[in-house]
């Protein structure tokens, strides 16, 4: 089964190219074709898991193009790592598809968006299997267009546009980074399949100094950064929340952000050869984490706290691979998937519902809408790492590996992250579901397709957990992982997570239930903490500022240079209006047209006192040319 | 006797003197008169190369008589023009026939 | 003294003089006067067909007055060329009444004989004599335009200067003869090799004869009657002279700096490029600003002087070669701007450049023509003007002279620019509500296709004319 | 094997065969004129699909050659050939040249002259690609000058006149350098030729300092058409101002004229001048790279954009250039072969949009992707291409150029994908102002793109989709001559 | 001796005469008056011929140059009726400049041409009798005679083409 694997991205393409061009035609049956397509992906996948649980890799690849003595191959790749990801890509993907029937019941682009939505999972299903970086970098940047196309899918809105084009140039930006490690790891194992690229490093070859590999490692964890939005380019996707919540769900929660981690995890070998990398990963990781988490507590709009929270978690995921703890975030990956897009889709339910965005208009719903508060209250008990939900198995898993990596600061950061989590995510709950309806909102049952998601994302948040977890003996660890290692169960670290978990929650629930006057206050004296972290630390500010605005002032001179200075010096047509002065406005063009018409003019003057010289009276020619003669005569003699 | 070398003087300063007159004649026909006097300088320069340097061969004669009637021919071609000129310009000055400049 | 013998050789010079005169008496009996130049026509085609026959044995004629070598063959078949064109644009040019056409052809038809005498002078007295000849014939017909206030003063102006000019070329000539003794050019080679006088004497003759012939060349010190001469005189004439004399003149210029001063090349080298740099700088920077096309066709010839004159000063044969090229190419397309010129100016009475304006849109054919020429002219491939770019270039920079080639290709540069300045007004800007469609008589239009096929000849298979022109020039320069 | 039938020059000569039918046809019946060019492009096509079928992959050396002495005195003869590099500059040409013929409807007054200048124009085009002889080659090369000059004059923009005479002397001053460069090869040349099969034999026996001159003699011609960086100024000009279907060519065709020169005059004959000028061309390159790139960014005029952003591609021609390694090499014709059909494609969308809006201004337009979609879908397909997305063929040019820049010049290929953010800056900005964002009424009339506009962008657009998928197809041709140009330059490359 | 002495003294006084005239004859306001000067001059050039014993060449200068062409030259005098209003000024503005390169080209020519030493003496070989020049004429520069005549012709025809009235 496993060599049919690369037939799990062309259902999805199908789907895609179906859409496109029939869409129109079939209307609001363009869905079912979707949503086929992954059923048949995720099947597929399924009996490639089994067949990779029991053993069976394969890489099968066929020749790209040759260029000289550099062949290009494409291909796929199929382990552990790439089966999981599989199974879980096209899980959340079938999912938010039959959600999003729901959701996006009588939109005018119906079929346009099964068709991105397709596009993007052949994308991200194109980018897990592939073997080399090379066929990564493509599927990468396929996968941004993606999330571009889908952001900006209500185009009409300005700032769906402008956050779309925010998103895709950030991509952008980190994939220059990712495309320059790619190309020195190119240049110096003329090779970029995985598999022989680890090969090459284990004997380490010569040439490629610790440097160079370091700075590799960071180069690729850069185009890791742009797309799971790490510290300096995180400031896509908080914005990306204009596009449709199902987009948020699947991409800007389960799989496109977590493609960085998987980047990361597939290309671990560069990671670990140079020793500096990690410490540079798990940095990033952690200052992300904890400004994201940060900014959360403070939020107002329900897509923007799980944005920041999703931002956070990927810290958490990057921290845990930057301590080693490979195994323990990927394992944190998968369940982060289910429990994300839960809430995502929660979110979607509720905002579909009420048709307002901001928690402090809601309240109380919990009777109106059974089936998505349980299932919210699962996600945030399963995001807040209370036991025995997933949340909490790969969340201790990563405490742990930060725990035995012995970086103290690190690990009660990392702690602090844990609470800060606990305590959005039910401030959120407590917010929406609990307490006293604020406004009049008028509230419409989601369909039954809504809710049938929501329930099978919540059982799989639920037991995901277990897989890793020591009762069934680590199975996670020993499936997936760069080398083997046995970890044994740290009660300590255990014990001290849950506190943690819980001490969020009671806080939460103290803050928002008991007293909802406590925030109010807490703010107003703790106003400019407040106000930093209301306002994102100002980054965005700041980008624009110092980044921006200068860079378009740039482009402004660059033009202006290029049309007075360069267009100046070369160009001859300004001759003629030098002597045919009565073309008034013809002149003013060419003079302010610059430096080009300096020689032009020149040329123009020399004309002119030649031909001033023609002065008509034959006296004056016959006495020039006698002088002329004489001249002649006057130079020979002398040279 | 008298050197070749005074004959070429003589004939210098009168082509000379007729150049003088070229420049600075304002009447075309005085233009004319100079220029036959630098001719008839040319034709003292040939009859005295003629009897010096190649006493034997008629050659510079012959070239004298030849200019003589080249100088007929071209006096009445430039008399014919000036008549015309004078005939649309109603004066023969040559600083004021100066229609076509620049 | 076989001088039946040599008669024989100059019979096309007799059949067109013998042509002339017959025109005159020709005028009384037959009223239309397009007969006139049928005949005179008639006889250059009779003068072409038997110098075509003729034999071609290098060789002097009338005692060392003449020499039919293959130069002079080329030369004389190029002037009967270049006089049955202009004879041919000059059949429908409305200026000259119908009272003066008789004198015009007999003229046209002498200075033609007086061009064929002057390419095989071998002697200063014969070169004298018909610089004189035609000098006298281009005076006259400048001044041909009864009426006109411009052509009058054209022909004194180039009555005076050219006749100041000629006297200085004789005064070098008396000092010349004086060194050597002789007026033969072969014979005053040698003497001029093995004299004891010193070299400044020389220099000086050498110098005031080219003033002569760099007069009829118009190179820059001497350019000053050009402009002045062209624009004045009627278009048939400023045609011929933009080609006939300047054509002439360089042969002459040839035959003597190559016969006399070959001993004081490197002197005339430096001298010599100057002026042709000086040349082209001068034709083509005036030409820039000119309103009036005919003056700027004028400076424009100056400018192709200034390139042809590369040809000279490399003063090797495949130099001389690429001069002769360079200035047949120039002859053919010249002719054709001119005939072009000539078209609307009998349409529009006015050579202003802005009157040319919208000409693409009422007669596309003329200004496709004229545009055509200019191109050429401008010397962009594949038409003639390119290939004679071409071999200057490649002569000059066979030798080394990469200053010269650099000058004379930024001045082609410069020149593309007023080339396609006409072509600007006659394309890209509207045509004046008065424009009228121009339809070029039948003669002017038989030039016209006539220069166009030889210019378009020229620049795709330009083999035959290279063949021609190196084998007129193969004959062992001394 | 060379086929008894002179299939290059039939190819050459067809357009002229054109344009003299075309003088047959009085001027009134345009819709007579507009048909017999349209067959006479469409055959040029086929032929050109002829010569490739007569093709032969693996062999590197230019085929189907075709000698006759042409001015035997100077060892100049008319010499053609075709190998992988020029095919698929042939073929662009002759694609090119045909869609901008069929898109050619939008002139409206002197259709018979518009297309007795355009048939000339591919007549020159196609010359200079096919031409293995020096003299040739330049004929050829001088021949595109005059109709473009024609064509920007007459039917260009409001300042036509002066973007016509701009480009026309650029190009010339540039050209006449290039002349000198070659007579100066002539001459040192032992037997003098101009065929550049012998010179690139001969190029061992050039010294150093001599070719170093005539490599700047050449670079002077190639730099202007390229155009790089100090003399690109007429491009812009020349862009705004010509009509949609010339502005086509002239970014399609003519700039490759230029990168075209360097691949088969200037690096195969002047190997260690090539090597010598490697970093500065780099430094060229990578400046046409982002200030092309940046300048771009600045503009509000849609064309003039597109115009900059050619300049920034061609940046990646010459870094590829500079790189003088296989990759390199590969990557910088593979470049000209997409950056020709993608520009061409975004300059004919740009035409739909100025024929029915009749301006180009950014700013004016606006929420177009409402009642446009199939059009909008059309222009963000080419502009993602132009943008470099992987699984387009513009990916693949920009991709090996950058990666042979990178193992040559570090630091400047490092500068040059700086370049590659700034493009998808401009190209998302445009897209924005463009097509995204609400909907204003001004454009309401807008009409849908027709199917003939259509016809025009689609073949492109398939191009684009196979080249950046299965990129082999055109490599496999291409490569063969790459290869034997730098085996060429072999002795000389570190 | 003593008539060799006298008629170097002769040929002196003949040659400043003509100089003096010349001078006449370009600086004379009264163009009939130059004219006259002319001719005076040319007079002295034939007597300067008869000096160097090329009395044929004094014949021929007396007959056409004083004879036909100066009387051509006072017609047009006459003709353009300039002579008699004394108060034009005769000469143009560059007279200093003129005056200037004029003078540097009479010392150029002098200082060039007074280097030529005598050759061959001054002896007397047979005398060059007019029948000598005819033979020469008719048999040597037989061309150039006719070429002359023809020059003449077309001198005729062409003035009479351009003054002739419409």
């Amino acid at each position: 089964m496993v060599n049919y694997a690369y037939l799990i991205p062309l259902f999805p393409l199908a789907a895609f190219v179906v859409n496109v061009f029939w869409g129109r035609r079939l209307k609001s049956k363009s869905a079912p074709v979707a949503i086929l397509a992954m059923l048949g992906s995720l099947v597929i996948s399924c009996l490639i898991l089994k067949e990779v649980i029991s053993g069976k890799t394969l890489e099968q690849s066929i020749e790209w193009f040759k260029v000289g003595r550099y062949s290009f191959e494409a291909g796929f790749l199929v382990d552990s790592l790439s089966a999981m990801m599989l199974c879980v890509v096209t899980l959340v993907g079938l999912l938010v598809e039959v959600y999003s029937i729901g959701y996006m019941h009588g939109d005018a682009r119906y079929h346009l968006f099964f068709a991105y939505l397709s596009l993007f999972i052949f994308s991200m299903l194109g980018l897990v299997l592939s073997n080399n970086l090379i066929q990564t970098y493509i599927f990468w940047e396929l996968v941004g267009v993606c999330s571009y196309l889908l952001i900006s899918f209500w185009f009409e809105k300005k700032s769906a546009a402008d956050a779309g084009k925010k998103a895709f140039i950030t991509n952008r930006i980190g994939d220059a980074g990712f495309f320059l490690g790619l190309s020195t790891l190119f240049y110096y194992l003329g090779t970029a399949n995985f598999a022989q690229i680890s090969q090459r490093l284990a004997h380490h070859p010569e040439g490629l100094s610790q440097g160079v590999l370091a700075l590799s490692a960071v180069l690729i964890f850069c185009g890791a950064v742009g797309k799971s939005a790490q510290f300096p380019l995180h400031v896509w996707l908080p914005d990306a929340m204009e596009g449709p919540t199902p987009v948020s769900a699947l991409i800007h929660a389960a799989t496109m952000v977590a493609a960085g981690v998987y980047l990361v995890a597939r290309s671990y070998a560069v990671f670990a050869a140079g020793h500096l990398s990690l410490e540079v990963v798990s940095y990033i990781g952690i200052i992300t984490s904890f400004m994201a988490g940060s900014i959360a507590l403070v939020q107002t709009d329900i897509k923007r706290i799980l944005a920041y929270s999703t931002v956070s978690q990927l810290g958490y995921m990057m921290i845990a691979l930057g301590t080693g703890g490979y195994s323990a975030g990927v394992f944190h990956l998968m369940t982060h998937a289910f429990f994300k897009a839960l809430l995502f889709l929660c979110a979607g339910s509720v905002i579909h519902a009420c048709g307002v965005q901001d928690i402090r208009q809601m309240g109380g719903l919990f009777g109106k809408m059974k089936v998505t508060a349980t299932t919210c209250l699962i996600g945030c008990l399963a995001i807040s790492g209370v036991p025995p939900l997933s949340g909490f198995w790969s969340k201790d898993e990563i405490l742990v590996s930060v725990y035995n990596s012995g970086n103290m600061v690190l690990y009660g950061l990392t702690l602090t992250v844990a609470f800060m989590t606990a305590f959005y995510m039910f401030r959120l709950l407590f917010l929406t579901f609990f307490g006293k309806p604020r406004e009049k909102l008028h509230i419409h049952k989601p369909a039954p397709t809504m809710d049938w998601p929501l329930i099978i994302l919540a059982i799989f948040s639920i037991f995901s957990g277990f897989v890793g977890s020591p009762l069934m003996g680590h199975a996670f660890s020993n499936f997936i992982y760069f080398h083997p290692e046995h970890i044994e169960p740290n009660y300590m670290v255990m014990v001290s997570s849950i506190i943690v978990g819980l001490a969020g929650i009671t806080l939460a629930w103290v803050f928002y239930i008991l007293s909802p006057g406590i925030p109010a206050a807490l703010a107003r004296n703790f106003s400019p903490v407040y106000n930093l972290l209301l306002n994102k630390y100002w980054i965005d500010e700041i980008y624009d500022r110092f980044i921006i605005r200068p860079f378009l002032r740039l482009t402004k001179f660059a033009f202006s240079f290029d049309r007075y200075l360069i267009d100046g010096a070369v160009n001859l047509t300004g001759t003629s209006c030098v002597a045919v002065s009565r073309v008034k406005g013809w002149i003013d063009k060419y003079i302010v047209d610059g430096l080009v018409n300096l020689i032009a003019l020149m040329v123009g003057a020399l004309g002119e006192v030649f031909r001033r010289l023609q002065t008509g009276l034959i006296q004056n020619y016959i006495l020039l040319i006698f002088t002329g003669v004489i001249a002649i005569v006057i130079l020979l003699r002398f040279v | 006797m008298i050197p070749l070398s005074h004959y070429l003087i003589l004939s210098a300063i009168l082509f000379s003197i007729g150049l003088y007159g070229v420049f600075t004649r304002r009447s075309a026909i005085g233009i004319l008169l100079s220029l036959e006097i630098m001719l008839n300088a040319v034709n003292i320069n040939f009859v005295a190369f003629a009897k010096f340097m190649a006493p034997h061969s008629l050659a510079g004669q012959i070239f004298v008589i030849f200019t003589i009637g080249v100088a007929a021919a071209s006096t009445v071609v430039g008399l014919a023009i000036i008549v015309a000129i004078y005939h649309n310009y109603k004066t023969i000055f040559v600083d004021e026939i100066d229609v076509m400049k620049w | 003294m076989d001088l039946l013998l040599d008669l024989k050789f100059i019979q096309p010079e007799i059949i067109l003089i013998i042509a002339s005169i017959l025109v005159l008496m020709l005028d009384f009996m037959f009223k239309s006067k397009r007969l006139l130049a049928y005949f005179s026509l008639f006889s250059l085609c009779s003068a072409l067909l038997v110098l075509f026959r003729g034999s071609l044995s290098a060789h002097s004629l009338f005692s060392g007055m003449l020499v039919s070598d293959p130069l002079a063959l080329f030369l004389r078949i190029l002037s009967v060329f270049i006089t049955a064109v202009v004879i041919l644009i000059s059949i429908d040019y409305q200026e000259i009444g119908p009272g003066m056409r008789s004198e015009l052809y007999s003229l046209l038809l002498m200075s033609a004989s007086a061009m064929m005498f002057l390419s095989g002078a071998n002697n200063l007295l014969m070169i004298y004599l018909g610089i004189e000849f035609i000098s006298l014939i281009s005076y006259i017909l400048a001044a041909y335009w009864k009426g006109n206030l411009k052509s009058s003063e054209a022909g004194l102006k180039y009555f005076l200067f050219g006749t100041a000019c000629s006297i200085t070329m004789l005064y070098g000539m008396s000092i010349i003869y004086g060194i050597t003794g002789t007026l033969d050019l072969p014979q005053m080679n040698q003497a001029l090799f093995n004299n004891q006088f010193s070299p400044v004497v020389i220099f000086i003759a050498i110098l005031m004869v080219s003033v002569g012939l760099a007069f009829k060349v118009a190179m820059v010190p001497f350019h000053f009657w050009c402009p002045d001469v062209y624009e004045g005189a009627p278009t048939p004439v400023t045609a011929f002279f933009s080609v006939g004399p300047k054509l002439l003149g360089f042969a002459v210029l040839l035959r003597f700096l190559l016969g006399g001063s070959a001993l004081f090349y490197q002197h005339w080298m430096h001298l010599l490029g100057i002026l042709a740099i000086a040349t082209m700088v001068v034709g083509n920077l005036t030409a820039l600003a000119q309103t009036n096309i005919k003056r700027l066709l004028a400076y424009s010839s100056i400018a192709h002087a200034g390139y042809a004159l590369i040809g000279l000063v490399v003063n090797t044969t495949a130099g001389y070669v690429s001069l002769f090229i360079y200035l047949s190419t120039y002859i053919v397309m010249n002719l054709g701007a001119f005939a072009v010129v000539i078209a609307v100016s009998n349409q529009t009475k006015s050579d202003e450049i802005k009157d040319y304006a919208g000409l693409s849109a009422n007669s596309p054919y003329l200004a496709a023509m004229l545009s055509l020429f200019l191109i050429s002219l401008a010397g962009i491939p594949p038409l003639a003007g390119f290939i004679g770019k071409f071999y200057i270039f490649s002569s000059a920079l066979k030798e080394g002279f990469i200053y010269l080639a650099i000058a004379a290709v930024l001045n082609s540069v410069i020149a593309a620019y007023y080339y396609f300045n006409i072509i600007r007004v006659m394309y890209l800007s509207p045509a004046s509500s008065s424009a009228v469609k121009i339809k070029p008589s039948p003669a002017l239009n038989l030039a016209l296709v006539l220069s166009l096929l030889l210019v378009l000849a020229i620049g795709l298979y330009p083999k035959p004319v290279i063949d021609w022109v190196s084998a007129a020039l193969a004959f062992p320069s001394p | 094997m060379s086929l008894n039938f002179p299939l290059l020059s039939l190819a050459v000569f067809l357009p002229i065969l054109g344009i003299l039918v075309l003088f047959f046809i009085p001027k009134n019946k345009t819709a007579l004129i507009r048909v017999t060019s349209g067959i006479v492009t469409f055959i040029t096509l086929i032929v050109s699909l002829i010569i490739f079928a007569n093709f032969n992959i693996n062999d590197p050396s230019p085929q189907l050659q075709e000698r006759l002495s042409w001015i035997p005195q100077v060892n100049i003869n008319y010499h053609l050939g075709v190998d992988g590099l020029s095919y698929s500059m042939v073929f662009l040409t002759a694609l090119l040249c045909f869609l901008a013929c069929v898109a050619s409807n939008s002139i409206k007054e002197r259709i018979k002259e518009y297309y007795i200048f355009f048939l000339l124009l591919e007549a020159g085009m196609m010359g200079t690609f096919l031409a293995l002889d020096l003299f040739l080659f330049y004929v050829f090369w001088e021949i595109t000058l005059v109709p473009m000059y024609f064509l920007i004059g007459i039917w260009g923009g409001p300042r036509k006149e002066y973007a016509a005479i701009k480009f026309f002397l650029y190009t010339l001053a540039g050209s006449v350098f290039m002349l000198l460069g070659i007579l100066a090869l002539y001459f040192t040349s032992t037997p003098h030729t101009f065929n550049i099969l012998e010179l690139t034999q001969q190029s061992k026996f050039f010294a150093l300092a001599f070719q170093n001159i005539v490599f700047l003699a050449l670079f002077f011609g190639f730099a202007v058409k390229v155009p790089v960086f100090p003399f690109h100024t007429w491009l812009p000009d020349a862009h705004v101002e010509a009509p949609t279907p010339i502005s086509v060519l002239l970014a399609g065709v003519l700039l490759k004229m230029g990168a075209y020169g360097f691949f088969r005059i200037s690096y195969p004959i002047l190997p260690q001048a090539a090597n010598y000028f490697a970093f500065a061309i780099a430094v060229l390159a990578v400046i046409n790279i982002v200030y092309g790139a940046f300048v771009a960014m600045a503009q509000t005029d849609f064309k003039k954009m597109v115009a900059y952003s050619s300049v920034s591609h061609m940046g990646f021609v010459m870094l590829g250039l500079a790189a003088l390694s296989p990759v390199g090499f590969s990557g910088a014709a593979m470049q000209m072969f997409n950056h020709g059909v993608i520009t061409g494609a975004m300059f004919l969308l740009v035409g739909v949009l100025y024929d029915r809006a009749h301006t180009r201004e950014m700013g004016a337009f606006g929420g177009l992707r409402v009642n446009l979609p199939v059009f909008s879908a059309v222009l963000i397909f080419f502009s993602m291409a132009s943008l470099g997305l992987p699984g387009l063929s513009g990916f693949i040019g920009e991709f090996l150029s950058l990666l042979g820049g990178f193992k040559a010049f570090k630091v400047i290929t490092v500068i040059s994908v700086v370049g590659i953010v700034i493009t998808a800056g401009y190209i998302l900005i445009m897209i924005q102002k463009v097509l995204l964002g609400p909907m204003n009424d001004k454009w309401k009339g807008l009409s849908e793109i027709s199917f003939r506009e259509l016809v025009t962008v689609v073949p492109l657009l398939v191009i684009v989709l196979v080249l950046g998928v299965y990129p082999k197809l055109a490599l496999d041709i291409i490569n063969p001559a790459l290869n034997l140009i730098l085996n060429n330059m072999g002795a000389v490359l570190p | 001796m003593w008539s060799n002495l006298l008629s170097a003294s002769i040929f002196y006084l003949i040659a400043i005469a003509s100089i003096i005239f010349a001078i006449l004859s370009v600086t004379l306001k009264n163009m009939f008056h130059s004219a006259l000067a002319l001719i005076v001059m040319l007079l002295g050039v034939a007597a300067v011929y008869i000096y160097l014993d090329a009395e044929f060449l004094a014949l021929v200068q007396i007959l056409i140059y004083v004879g036909a062409i100066m009387t051509l030259v006072i017609f047009a005098i006459m003709l353009t009726a300039e002579i008699y209003n004394k108060n034009i000024k005769r000469q143009n503005q560059q007279k200093l400049i003129s005056l200037i390169i004029a003078s540097s080209m009479a010392g150029f020519l002098i200082f060039v041409l007074s280097r030529f030493k005598a050759q061959g003496g001054v002896s007397f070989f047979e005398p060059l009798t007019l029948a000598m020049i005819g033979k020469e004429l008719l048999t040597k520069y037989v061309l150039p005679f006719e070429l002359i005549s023809i020059i003449l012709l077309a001198a005729l025809v062409g003035s009479a083409a351009i003054s002739k009235k419409e």
